[in-house]
This record gives structure tokens, C-alpha cells and sequence, in this order.
């Protein structure tokens, strides 16, 4: 259950590819999480977060994933720090022998990374900056599971 | 005990970690404590349904006694993902 | 929307990464079907489609998730031919501004290709060969949408 | 019209693709015409629930109308992805 919180930049399609193989393994999920810039005026968004609590709370949920799920395996890398637009945020992949949990666990782990890890991201554009706010859409997510 | 500030709540109170000592029994007291000891504090705290809080690495709430607890985290609501 | 029905094999992460781009993309979904040795004795599969119907049936499928959800992009491959175990089968991936778009629509596009794309699977193991029966559930998954 | 068979029906049949001169009106009576004319083809059609077919490319159903059709195809439930 390989989880990474870091400040580099990281090859989504290299981790899929590395994370893939295994005996039984019939169905790999993937999520990647990209800097949107919704108006082409985002300069940069800064993630901030909280070393020691974060690999906790990740390795918890995919504690939880892993409990709930027929799963190989689940990977989590999460970047902080200064990201450009288009850039990678994080990525979330699950491996099954059946397409069905993949899905789910994938879907789950971020519905938890979104509001239970404790990571926050400041938008920067010409105007100014500012911390995005969380969602009750992403709140009320959780409730799903 | 270690106080943490992230986000907003961090550049508000303007240090990301301080030491506390308090005497407070719940987080809730030591939100008062802070809050009447400088305005910065009260201004952070104004509204404490848009924080959270965790105690030790955990999530917690405000009603939660402080007491064997070495590391308090104040923060908005979290937007990872 | 690229679709690829071809008997070469493919470079999942390359894909992924080749796939992800764009404006105001914020979330990217994949899905990698591989092939699934479950006790060590699969020899090879061979995957015989419908040339012509394929293409038709993939395109129909991907114009439904495009009209259901808000997606900046789906891309299909799917192999045919002989692949050995742990060979990827086929992929989807989804793009969108909104995660659960992208996932509901990558979810979707599994759904339909495995009931209505035509494909059939055939294993060859050291007891002879076989060709993989339609399951129930698959069928049922369609109600899902 | 052109007559396609794939996976375990193509392997019953013998053949993938053939040419049949017929007047039948419907899927059903394409299969009775067929299934009547040589055993392997009874075989095949034994039970057409485990069947589907496509008319020109498209899924249809054993009670469709033929008039028109250049190609149908009998095949197994599919399994893809």
C-alpha cells in the first residue's frame, strides 16, 4: 500500500504502469487529479499540509479501502507546495480481480482525501489569492459510503 | 502543549506553531483562553463551526478534554484531493 | 474521442499521460482490463470481435457517457487476438473538470463494453480451451444507468 | 444476404461468414430455414436465448423484420472489456 506525500512532481502514467502487475490482478483503476484552471487567470495554487497527520490519515482511509474492497493493492501520491495549472496533483490507484471494486475503492479513497486529509490549496491569479473553500457537495460524499 | 495553525487560521494567528501552557480542560476553554489573551486569537476563532480541529493527529471536536494531549491543530475544512 | 480496436499491444501509462491534458481538465479516470491468470494455469487468451460492429458499438457507447456527463474526452482501446496473462486487454479513460463525472462515465463505458461491445473471450489452459460465458451480473450492471 | 457467426457459434457452423439465398421473412425464420437444412446449424440454434443477433451492425432481436438486411450475425453474449 504505497502512500507518498511530496513536494516533486510525479509521472502519472510511470506509477499506473509500475502499480499494474500481479497475479489475480484483472482490473486497475486510476485517478489523477490535475491544477484546473477554470478562466485561463490561474497563476499557481499552493498546497499546504500537515506532516505526520496526513500519512496518517491517508494510511487510515486506504486502511479502510483495503477492508472494504477485494483489493491487490492501493496506491496514493499526493503533492504540497507550489503546482503550476495543468500540473498533477495527486493520483489514487486500486488493483482487483474484479472491475467492480476497483471502481469503488478508487471513488471512495477520494471522496476521503478530499475532506478527511488534511491538505488546503490557495489559488493565486491576478487578482490576488485565496484559500479554496471546501464544498458540502464533497461533505455530503462521504455519506455514500 | 504544541498549538498548530494551517491556512487561514495560520496566517491569521500569524505563527504556524507555538507552545501553550494552559490549564484548559476541553478545547473549547482553550479556544477562550486564546481568544481573550489577543485579538488576533479572537478573530481566528470567531467562528469555530468553520474549523476543525484535531488533537494528537486526529480528528477531534471542540467539545474533546485536552487532558495527555501533546499537539492541537487548528484548521478550516480540509480541500485535499 | 480516439478509439482503437487493434491486435498490437498498448502502453497503458503512456496513454494515460498522452490522454490527460487539456483545459479545464481537473480530474482524469482509467481503467485497465488485464488479463487474469486466477490459479496459475491460464496459457493465453484470444479475443475474437466483430470487425466494423466493434467500432460502431464503442462509438455509440462513448457518445452516451459524452451526452450524459460533462467530459472533455473518453478514450477506448481494446485488443484483439491472442494475449498472454497479465497482458492489458483494454483501456478507458475519462476527463472532466468534476471527479465524479469522470468517474461515473468511465464506470459507465465499462459497463456497456463489456455486454455490448461485441468481443468473446476464449482461455486456453493446459486442460484445453474454453470460451469465457457472459455473467448474469454484467448484464444486471446495465440497470445501473 | 451475408451471414456472420462468431465465437462458439462460427466453431459449430464451421464457417465465419456465408452467403444464403433466402425468403425468410423474420430472424426466427431464418433460423428455422437454416436449422432445417443441416444438422450443425440445429446444433447451434438449439437454444437461441443463449444467442444474440445483430442485423447490419446493430443488436436486434429474433422476431425483426429481414426486409432489407445485407448482414446478420448470430454470436454468444458478448464478453468484452
Amino acid at each position: 500500500m504505497p502512500v507518498r506525500v511530496q513536494e516533486d512532481a510525479f509521472d502519472a502514467g510511470a506509477e499506473l504502469n509500475a502499480f499494474s502487475g500481479g497475479d489475480g490482478v484483472g482490473a486497475v483503476v486510476s485517478f489523477t487529479g490535475v491544477v484546473r484552471d477554470t478562466d485561463g487567470t490561474l497563476a499557481a495554487m499552493e498546497i499546504e499540509h500537515y506532516p505526520g497527520m496526513t500519512e496518517r490519515a491517508i494510511a487510515a482511509i486506504v486502511d479502510d479501502a483495503m477492508a472494504r474492497w477485494n483489493l491487490a493493492d492501493v496506491l496514493v501520491i499526493h503533492r504540497y507546495g507550489s503546482l503550476p495549472a495543468g500540473a498533477p496533483i495527486m493520483m489514487v490507484a486500486t488493483k482487483s480481480a474484479h472491475r467492480a471494486d476497483a471502481f469503488a475503492a478508487a471513488d471512495f479513497v477520494m471522496d476521503y482525501l478530499k475532506s478527511r486529509a488534511p491538505f488546503w490549496k490557495k489559488e493565486t491569479t491576478a487578482d490576488g489569492s485565496a484559500w479554496v473553500a471546501a464544498k458540502d457537495a464533497d461533505e455530503d460524499a462521504l455519506k455514500r459510503w | 502543549m504544541n498549538v498548530m495553525y494551517f491556512a487561514w487560521v495560520r496566517e491569521r494567528i500569524g505563527v504556524p506553531l507555538e507552545e501553550v501552557q494552559t490549564g484548559a480542560a476541553t478545547v473549547a476553554d482553550l479556544v477562550a483562553e486564546l481568544s481573550a489573551r489577543e485579538e488576533r486569537y479572537a478573530e481566528a476563532f470567531a467562528d469555530v463551526t468553520a474549523l476543525r480541529v484535531a488533537l494528537d493527529q486526529e480528528l477531534s471536536d471542540f467539545d474533546a478534554p485536552l487532558k495527555g494531549v501533546r499537539e492541537v491543530a487548528f484548521f478550516p475544512p480540509m480541500t485535499g484531493g
